[in-house]
């Protein structure tokens, strides 16, 4: 049962690395993002807070197309980026790592902000008191104390990455090697008679290493929680 | 009678279907829903006992399949519409009309990185048609290695006619409705298998108007408007 | 040392809320401020802290000015330099003793309070690598005062410390505390219930109310 | 602009009422499984998480085709429930609900879990000693504490649900009136060139339908947060 | 009234964790619980309540047994029936004080101690609106106790209940614990490091260690 072709060790190997740069990658702007909506006051913040949901409230293949016409070789952005700094994301694995990444940006926002919103406040003044500066009180309290949604958040990204496919494809199509994850495939399978085989093999792969991550995310809590550093 | 009939159409149809189920019902008082989506997803939910009355596949294989379980009315069907197979470049493009026989060479076409666009070639009708017309035409080997596969043909368009890829395999009909890419060429006929849109009534489906709409779908009146949208009539 | 003249705020919005003018200007190394349940005094502490900000008025501390309405002084938390141990001692949960008594450590300079020391005085030496959920509330109390002493401040803060402590630890504690009242600069600001306590330590008690 | 057809006005109601109906009903179950994992340790956890993750890592039309399978008016648990309950998913707008809510839950459990995980046990204790029963604390301490995380989730679905198009369509197809959401209308829209107009201005709707529902959750954690009860 | 011999146990996984056996029996309407700070006073209180299951022993007030590891006895906390005040106030911040207060109101009977007379007592009448996190810290003790008192409890843990409190207000409710003594066959479980306070309730004192 577990024979697979190249074609689909190739889709598992760029799945894990798509999955796993896009979760990684928007993370620092997930945290920044998520301390802005559960601290800060400002004018517009329902705005931000709605355009954060956008990828999760509209279809995939529409959040595809956004990023096609924004971020593609002709797009407004992507042609600018591609210009200055010679950064493409057209056709490119990097290309699928950021439709996967928009697409779980609205989980893992929410799940930091949640536990941001959740630490005590008291801890950081206390802190403050101690000479930490703003920065630091930010690194040495208030993320280890959001630790555990930080990492649900990357979870919930890594996991989305895995099944994310409309918008993806809609960016980036599906090209061996370079843009077809195991979701795509998945897809294509789907459209022939009788490639019901091959679906459950590469969906059991998914979800195996989705375990794995879980398994590991428990980890790096209970790690954090348990020791001390 | 009064319920609604319910057709299963595959999604490349959606303008021609809307329209016809607009002039049918103007005609016969009938009012027709249709439910759009892949052909395979409709398919497999006709095999999971969905209430349609009439399917409209883009793929005969599906209807195949449908068929050789009994669940369509075998004698209600017909290939109902067929298509072209066309060449696209971006409207804009410096690309000239060429012909597509075993001496093309599409490559310089591609540039240096280009990427041709297709629908998924192993899954997707239009992208299954697009791959045999290369295999047979000689260009597959070097073409292989340049795709870029999208979820349906009209995604394919899309990427065409927003200039991400110099060049794109689509359907005739649908070349027709995008102003923004031009047709560089059809691929003869013979280089694929008949691009055919089979039709037929669901077999568990009791609704009086079902096999009516479906030899209605035939009638001249309800040709015209596929015609009018690029698609071939058989 | 200490020079205050503060109007405190808090509340207020839901109307009815608490609202003190405080005013302390005393050279006495070791200021007690005693007053009812609910006076303001950990308002007051809060207010040199930087924690909360007066409506208005000034705040200065041996001569050096941390607040002030009028020339609009305001200076941030961190750089105040204040060692306050708070009521509710507001350990840090992630961190294990060590690595909250060891927070505050400021680097440069000579250190008032060695971390040996003050980790004897105060008994906690058994409890380093324990973390601060599982302390008992005497426990988590001189940790508390180790944190704010081992952070070298300029002025201490001290929010009732010694309530929840046994009568032995006490009477080892207030000499200690006399000790740095009498061998460093440092001022003290001193809350307590106890008047014994607070005569042993100074004269200059401020009742608010 | 905003002249909607008859047929995208039936859209946005059904639209409206499958994602409330997904975001409600799976609340209690969301709540249980975020209070189980957060709180109960038992043989094959890690595995329930791995199950509760699933619609997240799996692409959605595979989900759609499993509850098509497991759930078709054919299927083997769909026939049992058509027989003996008369209770039917297959093709109708309950099902398209039940799509929206298996695709959302991942959401939903993973934020409620978060802040179960977040309140004070010690304050559980307290009730406890006060003389509530267990589940008296559950629903006057704990639901009350974890109040935001709760919001969050159903808020999550209830996005989630407004944008799930691709089990939909696989498990219930896209039948105007009865299963045909605003994102599968968008999808009909995306074969059509020059659809564009339409996708946007329904695109718009799922937005200003979805920034409502979350200055309506602010609402509602603010006002348990500063009111009382 | 109180018969109570139990070996305790807390984070010993981690090995050097707290392990104590603790013995008392005394038919005092007070019984007093002294010994330094980490001694096992809050963790006896804790197994009285139920909220730290011993390893071995057997707990019995008033007769009535709560737990005995022998027999499988282990009465579930929220039928022993404890009005227990914590250490730390433990108040639902969910809830204003009126909230807190009302909380644990057992239902029928004649309610040993009325709502006005332990509001009035307690001096917290204009707190009754009030946010728990907008509490000082002595208020927040009062209402703790408050809520404690208000649960109608067989019995009553005190865990420093007057450690915040002024002493004007700690010499009002010392004579109502006293009436309350005196006046309800309550037993009183009183953990304090004040001699002075313990002494004026009772000379059955148990010091741990
Ligand atoms: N959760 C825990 N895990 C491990 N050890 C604990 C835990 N809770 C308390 N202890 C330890 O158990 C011992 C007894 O704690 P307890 O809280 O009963 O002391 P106490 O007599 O009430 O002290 P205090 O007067 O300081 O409140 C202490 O040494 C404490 O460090
Ligand atoms: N966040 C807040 N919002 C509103 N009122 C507050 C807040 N914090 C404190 N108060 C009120 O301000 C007053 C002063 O509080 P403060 O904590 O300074 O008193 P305190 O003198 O330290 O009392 P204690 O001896 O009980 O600790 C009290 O009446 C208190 O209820
Ligand atoms: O019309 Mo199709 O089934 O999307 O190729
Ligand atoms: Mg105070
Ligand atoms: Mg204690």
């Amino acid at each position: 049962m577990f024979d697979f072709t190249p074609a689909e060790l190739t889709a598992i190997a760029l799945s894990l690395k798509v999955a796993t740069v896009a979760a990684l990658a928007s993370l620092p702007l997930g945290i920044a993002t998520g301390w802005l909506l559960a601290r800060k006051r400002f004018f517009g913040k329902a705005l931000v807070d709605a355009l954060v949901h956008l990828p999760l409230v509209l279809p995939p293949v529409v959040v595809g197309y956004v990023l096609l016409v924004a971020l593609g070789n002709n797009g407004v952005i992507g042609s600018l980026l591609m210009q200055h700094f010679g950064i493409g994301f057209a056709f490119r694995w990097t290309g699928a790592a950021l439709a996967s990444a928009v697409m779980g940006f609205p989980l893992m926002v929410r799940t930091i902000r949640l536990s941001i919103e959740a630490t005590d406040r008291r801890l950081e003044q206390a802190a403050a008191t101690l000479g930490a500066t703003p920065w630091r009180v930010f690194r040495s309290v208030t993320l280890p104390l959001a630790w555990p949604g930080i990492v649900a958040g990357a979870v919930l990204a890594f996991a989305k990455a895995l099944g994310e496919f409309g918008a993806t494809i809609t960016f980036v199509s599906a090209i061996p090697g370079e843009t077809q994850t195991i979701s795509s495939a998945i897809y294509g399978l789907l459209q022939v008679p009788g490639g019901d085989a091959g679906i459950w093999r590469l969906a059991l792969v998914a979800v195996g290493i989705s375990l794995l991550a879980l398994l590991a995310s428990e980890w790096l809590v209970r790690r954090q929680r348990g020791e001390t550093h | 009678a009064d319920a609604p009939l319910t057709v299963f159409a595959a999604a490349s149809l959606k303008e021609s279907m809307d329209e016809a189920a607009l002039v049918f019902r103007r005609e016969t008082g009938q009012q027709v829903r249709v439910s759009y989506a892949g052909s395979s997803a409709l398919a497999r939910q006709i095999e999971r006992g969905a209430p349609a009355d009439v399917f409209v596949s883009a793929d005969v294989d599906w209807m195949d399949v449908l068929q050789s379980q009994g669940l369509i009315d075998a004698h209600t069907r017909s290939a109902l519409l067929g298509n072209t197979l066309v060449l696209v470049a971006p409207k804009h493009s410096a690309a000239h009309a060429i012909t597509l026989d075993q001496s093309a060479d599409l490559l310089p076409l591609l540039g240096e990185r280009g990427r041709i666009a297709l629908a998924l070639v192993d899954s997707v009708p239009a992208g299954r048609y697009a791959k045999a017309a290369f295999d047979s035409l000689g260009m597959w080997d070097d073409l292989r290695s340049r795709t870029a596969e999208a979820e349906n043909v009209r995604a394919a368009l899309l990427l065409v006619a927003r200039g991400e890829t110099p060049l794109g395999v689509v359907y005739g009909s649908d070349a027709r409705a995008e102003p923004r890419v031009k047709v560089l060429g059809t691929f003869p006929e013979p280089a694929h298998p008949p691009i055919v849109y089979p039709v037929a009534k669901v077999k568990s489906s009791t609704h009086p108007q079902a096999a009516v709409f479906v030899r209605w779908l035939r009638t001249p009146q309800a040709m015209r408007i596929f015609r009018e949208r690029g698609f071939s009539v058989r | 040392m200490l020079a205050l003249d503060i109007v405190l705020e808090r509340g207020a919005r839901n109307g009815g809320g608490f609202r003190r003018h405080v005013s302390i200007r005393d050279d006495a190394r070791v200021i007690a401020l005693a007053g009812r349940s609910g006076a303001g005094k950990t308002s007051v502490l809060h207010a040199i802290a930087g924690l909360l900000t007066p409506c208005e008025g000034r705040i200065e501390v041996d001569g050096r000015c941390l607040f002030d309405s009028v020339a609009g002084i305001d200076v941030p938390v961190h750089a105040r330099h204040v060692g306050y141990m708070f009521q509710d001692a507001r350990l840090f949960p992630h961190l294990d003793v060590r690595g909250n008594l060891g927070y505050g450590r400021r680097g440069q300079g000579a250190a008032t309070f060695g971390f040996d020391d003050v980790v004897a005085l105060l008994g906690i030496g058994a409890l380093l690598e324990r973390r601060t959920t599982h302390l008992s509330g005497g426990e988590a109390q001189r940790v508390a005062l180790g944190r704010a002493l081992l952070s070298q401040p300029r002025i201490l803060l001290l929010d009732e410390p010694l309530t929840n402590l046994d009568q032995a630890r006490r009477e080892e504690l207030i000499p200690y505390l006399q000790r740095v009242r009498d061998e460093t600069a440092l001022p003290i600001v001193y809350v307590s219930h106890s008047a014994d306590e607070v005569e042993r330590l100074t004269r200059a008690v401020h009742t608010l109310d």
